[in-house]
């Protein structure tokens, strides 16, 4: 093994030796170079996998053959190695990176960046205070040279701020450590931490400027601009390395000096760490310069990493995982990020769509995004699970509370920036800025998505509840993603199917007997298959679109499957961004589907907050928690409900769905609308059956917020004259039914509630896969545009009827047994108001029924849509064996209702309904018989039709003009069909009900957090003299916040 | 007199740390502002040694046979300075060359002028 | 509110906040606890009789090395963007006239100056002085030719073939204390220790003595050199 | 014929080409597309007892258009009130030809409501009747030499029952009813049929008078 | 579960003295109209008349599929309406097929026939027939509200939406009919059955001449005779409804009659009183009034024991 020493050494004489060059041999002295950063590579590289073996144990390094303290020494341990790996990966890949840009800047900037990665392996090896200060100066002075590589004004003043401040900070250091020197007598940093320094006023102030000094080398919002500056001016592959080696290396610093001030300090670090990363994130969500949004994006995930580390104690085992995920994570995916931007060349983020023309660095851009926010499987996620739960599980509820709200802001840039990517028009011109011709640039970042991946994978060991298994499935995803490119879509269709099939057939054991979940299971599974039929009817290659559909339904199965929250919470974000990437495909999805995660990341991270009281409960991450939660149960309760209620768009938390829903590409809407919205429907369903007592208050007003989801879903779609639309705002209404049926808690009210679910996810399919079919053959969204179409659509328009049918909830399909249910578990439950509202909502959804068949199958048909032909087969099909499954539902209800029934009984719910064998269903207030229904109907239909055609004679067939039109004649099919504004005088009368409130609320909402973020990002005036005047502002606050006690 | 000595350079050196920060924080010039960091560290560097004082001490030089010959002051705090001193005129000498540099490029000493990055 | 008087405030509560490390000093009364240590063991230790150098090279030679990159560091990015090509370069610009006393005393300063220097250098584990102290008297030389001639011209090459040469020779001087002693990095047993008080004593001390002034004092003259040459641009 | 027809084709009749949403172009034919182009055939008139059933029941149940062509419409409102109540001989007013089996031409018909008349005429499900209110129907009336209105009604649709005058009062409507009744019960009232019948004839007549045809032959 | 062919039969005639009774009834009330109007009227028998007219008429156009099946809906509605509720309290043979359901199953039934005549009326491609229906709709959805409190209403009071439970619980006089026990939910129920039965001031959805009658202009001949058949079916049905609800059912064929008549009087009369009201009138009331009558009724009911 080599010692560690040599790397100091070899970097040393490396940089050095390059000086004999002079100006000359800059190739070679560019290979030599990256040869020795590949070095120190293997020497740590070589040290960490020791480390990982255990084959040997931590190694101090004394210099000058001295023990310490009289010496300096450096310590090799585990960590070290790792870090020190990490930093000089990213050293050696930066390298690679800047080969064209250090070959032209000269031998002299290959010295800097070399000595630069060395001065980074000694701060975190080094156990000496003063050595520590002498290389921190040193990794100080190499980044002010590196800022310079590009040679621009702009880098100079950021150069000229960064030195103002490093050198204002760095001598507050010395007097800190001359302090400490002087009080313990020593500069050994083991020997102040055991010298208890902090013990007396003075020594506390010593130890607080070092660490003080420590954390402003992090860039503490908001005393940070000149931090910043260097993001923005700096090549970004400069900006790679400040952000992933430098402050990796930092936050060692900042963990290793802080036991010098003493644990009564933790807690100001974590306000420190937690402050920076809210702050600057949410100053982040107003800029638009890639390069200084990364930087904030880089202050904010140090910030949160300070934050860990002032939680050492509180964290206890987890720790070190902790820490090391969120490092490892920021590190890759941050240093990508720079990379990408390099390469990308593009300032304003609204235009790195041109990334589109490059999919492997566009991939790797989305795995960097959404590593960043903390999405599986990447480390972060695991890292933030575990920090969440540990964090609750120690009653440190605020700080949980606002690293989410820190992480939510992130997720406002790096979504706007995912969209702007997917979404934004391509320039022209675009590509001639990319530089993307070397291998060198566009490897570094390939290696970073990998790793960020396998990372990942690693960190399954650490997190309670975290299985390999879980990774199966994406590796499938993966598969999918590497043949995406080069195979037509019918291939891809078939082997997505495929693997479904064959996933659901291998994991339903894990499930079989549990009925709920097999109910859900089966909604997603085989919903999932039926709704990716229709992709048949599509042409080309389809890129893009299988690896998000199967990583949807992964995370679907994956929530069914697991057994603990961390499983469950694991494919609900796969779910989530699987869904996104599926809904951004619609042509104008931008905004929606930017809305959609923004409300989805908010609703995981509520989510995510109160699986960590449930975790607090029990002490581990098993699902059984949640009914234990006794730490305020209401609150954590509260935010699961809200969490599992984005997804269910209900009432306030709705907005994002009419768009996602409606410009989703035709058969994306189905999926996300009539499968997708379920894993809500099953969230809540499993937090009600836990929350026991503790949820009554929750349950009633949830009750509320149902009713009113359902009357606001369903006016709002009578009043829509896009046809999907129409259909997401009936979703909304529908889940407002299902969200009231089980918040009644009872019975009735459960079997209600899954009646609903099961129609919902039958007739919503059918009608989005049929509807969708239609606004893709006509051409347009618009219903008044559509019309008589049943001539040429006959089968979809019998598919789109029984459908509503279902829907309006009438006799004899299945939609009536939702409505017969409700209403008696209305009654015995008591909630008569609401229930009324949810009727008024019911008679609603009758209009907007009509309004759609009307629209789209009678009325005019329209010149240009004569030569229309029936639907695809391959819409057609899925359609029709749901349309034979609500048959099956409506012939046979105590098939379906009576298992269910047995379940719920079993929940202790209640048993308030009895199954007679003839199918009568009996409840204390009334009784219903499907089978007997569904006889007399067929049976009176067929006499009275027969009656019909006995006395009608020979029909004549008339066109569609041949109406008695007040003896004139129509002109026009476009003015002959009654459609726009359909129920305008409804509208007058209750319009006003839907009024668009809630999204001028959130409009509200997000304007203020703009607005604010807008003047809080004025403190960076650009002035490199106020930002050291904010250093000392920072300090001197921060002093008597900690110490002027 | 050498009662105080210590503290009498230390007060001295913390006094000029204090002006050093001063003029490094209020003068719109950057050629004052880099002159305020000087006399920023050479405050920090008095402190050092001072720290390193000890009272009736001498340099710590020893005689020929090892021996001290009388009370030392210590000799760490003035190693430490030096590298102190050398890493404080580094930092002079870069500022300086960013300076020139800046001011080649738009004729101006004052830091107001050099905003471009912001917010 | 005046900046200035905002400042001010800012600065006095700074002062606030560190009068308790003012307060705390005591005006030493005794050593600290490594201060004894060297004092009793740094003769035994390192052979050198000047404690301060043998803590400077030896005890903490890291930092030693470290401060050396730094010198390095700041000549190295000052020469990256502040060298002139030659295209741009004005040779033997007119400067303000220098008068007679200055160019006629430099050049019998400058040979005494560095012979100075080489001599503090070379005493540097003995008396008072030693690499940076050195060396920083002969970049003085340097400083007072070219106040003297502001044309002169320093040879790069030389320069940076002394520089780089002084710097490797001492980071080969501590691989090879790694390599050859059991000391570690950057021992100075190198050498058999010698005489405390000899010149050639102290193990490797001198020579690394000498390797930092030469290093130092190149360093600091070609950092000089480039800040006059950068002058010359047009 | 043609040629005439062109002249006066209104724009919104011309041949148009619209583009499908799938990109293909295709051609509209206004008068071809949007209107059956069926010629109508007679319906079979019964016989026996039951014929004479259902021609009582046509008889009591007369559904009149509410479409007053002429100033005799004038006199059809006071047929609902107190006075005269219709009602009480079975005689009701329908608002749509659909739903009519009467159809009185009040007064005089301009050239123009002809037009309206013809197409309500062939809209009302047969059989059907057509009550000729005042002398204008019969020849023009006072109106015999105007420009623009007919002469004589059955020259251009079929007329089962005149009432003379100019105005007849109510009261002779009432006894026009009465009249049209008995013929009906009598089996007399399938001029509808008759009208199929001599369609060719009829449309010649119409066509001759009416210069902006505008509208498929047989108005569905 | 009786599915034999005397049940059938018996239903059957049943149906007939109902489509009987609607003629009857509807001429009926015609003729109580004209007197309010000073005339005489339509003769008794003119409903039959018009039937048999519209069957013997001889031309029959469709404009499509479900042209011709709308009105098989809509009497499929009204029929099984009539087949849902049992006839006369307490009688097996009048009993009907109540058994596969009760209110509830009324309650949505109603809308069956609705929408299948909402999709014929479409068909038939005139924007009169939408226009109208558009107006139905939202008619509907208002009345539905206090309708739907009064059924409520009903429910927590009697603990049961059973037809023949609700009317048990009314018999042994005439106070203990719902009307007397529980006047609000009655109220608010009648209130709702003015909107439900389409009279005047709640019948815009048919203006005559504003939209030529509106969903039925292009309906004739055959169609419109079902159409017809439908109506006097589905007024007495409805008609009953409420009896059943508020007014103690029928015991014997006699009350039914009475009870039927008077009920649907109630809707003749206030509408012969007032004139129409615009759709959006309507709504405004429905969920005005009737709507706030119906909550306190239901809160009551709830509440006050």
């Amino acid at each position: 093994m080599v010692g560690p020493i040599y790397i100091i050494a070899l970097a040393l004489g490396l940089a050095f030796f390059l000086g004999f060059f002079g100006k000359s041999a800059k190739t070679l002295s560019v290979y030599l170079m990256l040869a020795g950063l590949a070095a120190m590579t293997c020497i740590s590289g070589t040290w960490l996998s020791a480390f990982i073996d255990g084959s040997v144990s931590t190694q101090e390094i004394y210099t000058a053959g001295f023990k310490p303290p009289y010496s300096i020494n450096l310590r090799m341990g585990l960590e070290e190695a790792a870090f020190t790996f990490i930093i000089n990966l990213i050293g050696l890949l930066g390298g690679t990176y800047l080969f064209q840009t250090l070959k032209k800047a000269g031998n002299a900037a290959m010295s800097v960046f070399i000595i630069l990665i060395m001065s980074l392996n000694v701060i975190v090896m080094t156990r000496d205070l003063f050595n520590l200060f002498v290389f921190v100066e040193i990794g100080s002075i190499a980044t002010a040279g590196l800022i310079l590589l590009d040679k621009e004004s702009k880098a100079l003043q950021a150069g000229l701020k960064y030195m103002i401040a490093t050198g204002v900070i760095s001598g507050l250091l010395l007097i800190g450590i001359i302090f400490a020197y002087s009080f313990v007598g020593n500069l050994n940093i083991d020997a102040i931490i055991g010298a208890n320094l902090a013990g007396t006023t003075a020594g506390m102030v010593a130890a607080f400027l070092i660490v003080v000094v420590l954390v402003l080398e992090l860039k503490p919002f908001p005393a940070n601009g000149w931090g910043l500056d260097v993001y923005e001016a700096a090549n970004p592959g400069v900006g790679a390395l400040v952000s992933a080696a430098i402050g990796t290396a930092s936050l060692f610093v900042l963990h290793k000096v802080l036991p010098m001030a003493g644990e009564s300090f933790y807690p100001y670090i974590v306000a420190v760490g937690v402050i920076t990363f809210v702050g600057s994130n949410l100053v982040g969500t107003q800029q638009k310069n890639a390069n200084r949004l990364l930087g904030y994006s880089s202050i904010g995930q140090l910030g949160l990493v300070v934050a860990v580390i002032g939680l050492e104690p509180v964290l206890g085992t987890s720790f070190k995982f902790i820490a090391f995920a969120l490092i490892i994570n920021h590190v890759l995916a941050k240093a990508g990020l720079f990379w990408i931007s390099g390469i990308i060349r593009k300032a304003n983020i609204s235009e790195w769509s041109v990334l589109r023309t490059k999919p492997a660095l566009l991939i790797s851009f989305l795995i960097f995004i959404f590593a960043l926010i903390g999405f599986p499987p990447f480390p972060s996620f695991f890292g933030k699970y575990q920090l969440i739960m540990n964090l609750i599980s120690s009653d440190n509820i605020g700080t949980a509370a606002f690293i989410l709200i820190g992480s939510f802001a992130e997720g406002i840039y790096m979504f706007r920036w995912v969209g702007d990517a997917l979404k934004n028009e391509v320039a022209e011109d675009a590509t001639e800025s990319l530089d993307c011709g070397k291998l060198n640039k566009v490897l570094p970042v390939l290696l970073m998505a990998v790793a960020v991946v396998a990372a990942g994978y690693l960190s399954i060991p650490f997190v309670d509840g975290a299985y390999s298994t879980y990774f199966i499935p994406l590796a499938f995803i993966m598969f999918i993603g590497l043949i995406d490119s080069f195979l037509p879509a019918v291939v891809k269709n078939v082997v997505s199917i495929a693997g479904m099939a064959y996933f659901t057939y291998v994991m339903y054991p894990i499930i079989e007997g549990d009925l709920m979940r097999s109910i859900f299971f089966g909604i997603f599974m085989i919903g999932g298959i039926l709704t990716l039929i229709p992709g048949f009817a599509k042409k080309g290659k389809r890129e893009g679109f299988y690896p998000a559909a199967l990583l949807m339904y992964a995370g679907l199965a994956t929530i069914i499957t697991a057994d603990n929250t961390f499983g469950f919470f694991f494919g609900w974000e796969l779910m989530t961004a699987g869904s996104y990437f599926l809904i951004i495909r619609g042509k104008r999805s931008k905004a929606h589907a930017y809305s959609y995660m923004l409300f989805s990341v908010a609703g995981a991270y509520l989510i995510l907050f109160g699986f960590g009281f449930a975790y607090q409960a029990i002490g581990s991450s098993l699902l059984e928690g949640l009914g234990e939660i006794k730490l305020l149960p209401t609150l954590a309760y509260t935010a699961l409900a809200i969490g599992f209620m984005t997804k269910t768009a209900s009432l306030g938390l709705h907005i994002w769905l009419p768009g996602a829903h409606g410009e989703a590409e035709s058969d994306v809407s189905p999926m996300v609308s009539a499968v997708l919205l379920k894993a809500g429907v099953f969230g809540l369903m499993l937090l009600f059956l836990n929350m026991g007592d503790n949820g009554e208050t929750i349950l009633y007003v949830l009750g509320w917020v149902g009713a009113f989801t359902a009357l606001m879903g369903n006016l709002s779609a009578t009043f829509q004259e896009d046809a999907k639309r129409m259909l997401a705002y009936s979703s909304i209404g529908q889940l407002g039914y299902i969200l009231f049926a089980i918040s009644m808690m009872t019975t009735l009210g459960w079997l209600a509630g899954f009646t609903y679910v099961l129609n919902h996810f039958m007739f919503k399919s059918i009608l989005f896969m049929v509807v969708g079919g239609i606004v893709v053959a006509t051409g347009t969204h618009d219903l008044y545009r559509m019309g008589g179409l049943i001539k040429k659509m006959p089968l979809a328009f019998i598919a789109v009827m029984v459908a509503m049918i279902t829907m309006a909830g009438l006799p004899p399909l299945s939609g009536f047994a939702g409505k017969w249910l409700f209403y008696n578990a209305v009654i015995l439950k008591g909630w008569y108001i609401q229930g009324v509202i949810v009727f008024f909502a019911g008679t609603i959804a009758f209009m907007y029924a009509y309004k759609m068949l009307h629209s789209i199958f009678f009325g005019q048909l329209k010149d240009n849509h004569r030569n229309l032909k029936e639907l695809s087969p391959a819409i057609l099909i899925p359609a029709y064996i749901l349309i034979a499954g609500i048959m099956y539902f409506s012939v046979f209800p105590q098939d379906v209702l009576q298992p269910i029934n047995e379940l719920l009984v079993s929940l202790n719910l209640g048993d308030t309904l009895t199954w007679a064998a003839d199918g009568n269903a009996t409840t204390v207030l009334s009784n219903w018989n499907g089978n007997a229904v569904m006889i007399i109907i067929v049976t009176t239909f067929a006499l009275v039709l027969l009656y019909t055609m006995l006395i009608t004679g020979k029909t004549k067939k008339l066109e569609q003009f041949n109406i008695a039109y007040s003896a004139e004649r129509p002109f026009r099919p476009e003015t002959t069909h009654y459609s726009h504004n359909m129920f305008a005088g409804l509208n007058k009368a209750i319009g006003f009900l839907v009024a668009p409130g809630i999204t001028s609320f959130w409009n509200n909402v997000s304007t203020m957090v703009m607005d604010f973020a807008g003047m809080v990002r004025r403190i960076y005036s650009g002035n490199g003299q106020v930002y050291a005047g904010q250093i000392i502002v920072y300090i001197i606050v921060f002093y008597f916040i900690a110490l002027g006690k | 007199m050498d009662q105080y000595l210590g503290q009498v350079v230390m007060a001295i050196g913390f006094i000029l740390a204090i002006l050093g920060l001063y003029g490094l924080l209020s003068q719109k010039n950057m050629i004052k502002m880099i002159l305020g960091f000087s006399i920023f560290t050479t405050g920090v560097n008095i402190i050092m040694v001072a720290i390193g004082y000890v009272k009736g001490g001498t340099a710590p030089i020893l005689d020929a046979e090892g021996n001290a010959v009388a009370k030392f002051v210590d000799p760490v705090p003035q190693a430490l300075v030096l590298t102190s001193i050398v890493i404080g005129l580094g930092v002079t000498a870069m500022m300086l060359a960013y300076v020139m540099k800046l001011y080649q490029d738009k004729k101006s000493l004052n830091i107001n002028d050099y905003k471009d990055l912001k917010w | 509110m005046d900046k200035k008087f905002m400042v001010a405030l800012l600065v006095a509560a700074m002062a606030v906040i560190l009068f308790p490390l003012f307060q705390s000093f005591e005006g030493g009364t005794q050593l600290s606890e490594l201060g004894q240590y060297y004092t009793q063991n740094g003769v035994s230790d390192t052979g050198a009789t000047n404690l301060v150098a043998s803590v400077v090279v030896t005890y903490r030679g890291l930092d030693t090395l470290g401060e050396v990159t730094i010198l390095f560091l700041a000549a190295s990015i000052i020469s990256f963007f502040l060298s002139v090509s030659k295209d741009d370069r004005i040779e033997n610009r007119t400067v303000m006239s220098v008068t007679e006393i200055l160019s006629t005393a430099s050049q019998t300063l400058v040979p005494i100056i560095v012979l100075v220097g080489a001599y503090i250098l070379v005493n540097g584990h003995l008396t008072p002085g030693g690499g940076f102290q050195g060396g920083a008297i002969i970049a003085s030389g340097t400083l007072l030719m070219f106040l003297a001639n502001p044309n002169h011209k320093l040879n790069h090459t030389i320069i940076h073939v002394i520089e780089s040469t002084s710097g490797i020779a001492f980071v080969a001087i501590g691989v090879i204390g790694v390599l050859m002693m059991d000391g570690g990095f950057l021992s100075n047993k190198l050498f058999d220790l010698g005489t405390p008080g000899e010149v050639i004593s102290a193990g490797a001390m001198p020579l690394i003595n000498i390797f930092l002034g030469l290093k130092v004092g190149t360093e600091l003259s070609n950092v000089l050199g480039i800040f006059v040459e950068s002058q010359n641009e047009k | 014929m043609e040629e005439k027809k062109d002249k006066f084709l209104a724009p919104e009749n011309e041949v148009r080409q619209v583009s499908a949403p799938d990109g293909s172009i295709i051609e509209v034919d206004p008068l071809k597309d949007y209107f059956s182009q069926e010629k109508p055939e007679p319906y079979k008139v019964g016989s026996g007892p039951v014929e004479n059933f259902l021609n009582w029941a046509r008889a009591e149940s007369l559904w009149v258009l509410g479409f007053g062509t002429g100033c005799g419409s004038i006199e059809i409102p006071p047929l609902v009130t107190p006075r005269f109540d219709m009602y009480r001989f079975g005689v009701q007013m329908r608002a749509t030809p659909r739903q009519s089996n009467v159809f009185i031409i009040s007064g005089y018909l301009a050239i123009k409501t002809l037009k309206r008349a013809i197409r309500a005429y062939e809209q009302m499900p047969s059989p059907k009747y057509i009550v000729a209110l005042g002398s204008c129907t019969i020849n023009g009336g006072m109106y015999y030499d105007s420009y623009n209105t007919i002469n004589r009604l059955d020259q251009y649709l079929p007329v089962d029952a005149y009432i003379a005058g100019c105005m007849p009062r109510p009261e002779a409507l009432l006894a026009g009813f009465a009249e049209l009744k008995k013929l009906i019960k009598a089996g007399k009232g399938h001029k509808a049929n008759e009208y199929v019948e001599n369609l060719e004839w009829y449309k010649t007549n119409q066509k001759k008078i009416i210069k902006d045809w505008n509208m498929p032959d047989y108005n569905w | 579960m009786d599915y034999s062919i005397t049940k059938f039969l018996w239903s059957l005639l049943g149906l007939f003295i109902i489509l009987n009774w609607g003629m009857l009834m509807s001429s009926t009330m015609r003729r109580v109209g004209a007197r309010l109007a000073g005339r005489i009227g339509v003769p008794m028998y003119q409903p039959w008349i018009d039937l048999a007219k519209l069957m013997a008429l001889k031309t029959w156009l469709s404009h499509g599929v479900m042209y011709y099946i709308g009105p098989v809906f809509r009497l499929v509605g009204g029929v099984g309406m009539f087949l849902f509720m049992p006839i006369i309290f307490g009688s097996e043979i009048w009993s009907n097929y109540s058994f596969s359901g009760d209110l509830i199953l009324l309650l949505y039934f109603q809308s069956f026939g609705m929408l299948g005549m909402a999709m014929g009326a479409s068909d038939s491609s005139s924007p009169h027939a939408s226009i109208g229906i558009s107006r139905g709709l939202a008619q509907f959805a208002a009345v539905e509200v206090p309708m739907t409190l009064a059924v409520i209403a009903i429910a927590i009071q009697h603990q049961t939406f059973s037809f023949n439970s609700i009317m048990e619980a009314q018999q042994g006089g005439v106070l203990n009919w719902t009307i007397f026990t529980n006047p609000l939910a009655s109220i608010a129920g009648m209130l709702a059955m003015l909107g439900a039965m389409s009279h005047s001031p709640f019948n815009l959805v048919k203006a005559p001449n504003e939209i030529p009658i509106g969903p039925p202009t292009e309906y004739h001949s055959s169609f419109l005779s079902v159409l017809r058949t439908n109506s006097a079916i589905i007024h007495v049905v409805e008609a009953a409804l409420f009896m059943n609800l508020f007014f103690g059912g029928a015991d014997t064929w006699l009350m039914y009659i009475v009870k039927t008549f008077f009920v649907y009087f109630i809707s003749v009369f206030v509408g012969m009183v007032f004139p129409r009201m615009k759709v959006e009138d309507s709504v405004r009331w429905f969920l005005k009034w009737p709507t706030a009558v119906g909550i306190i009724a239901v809160l009551v009911a709830a509440y006050w024991k």
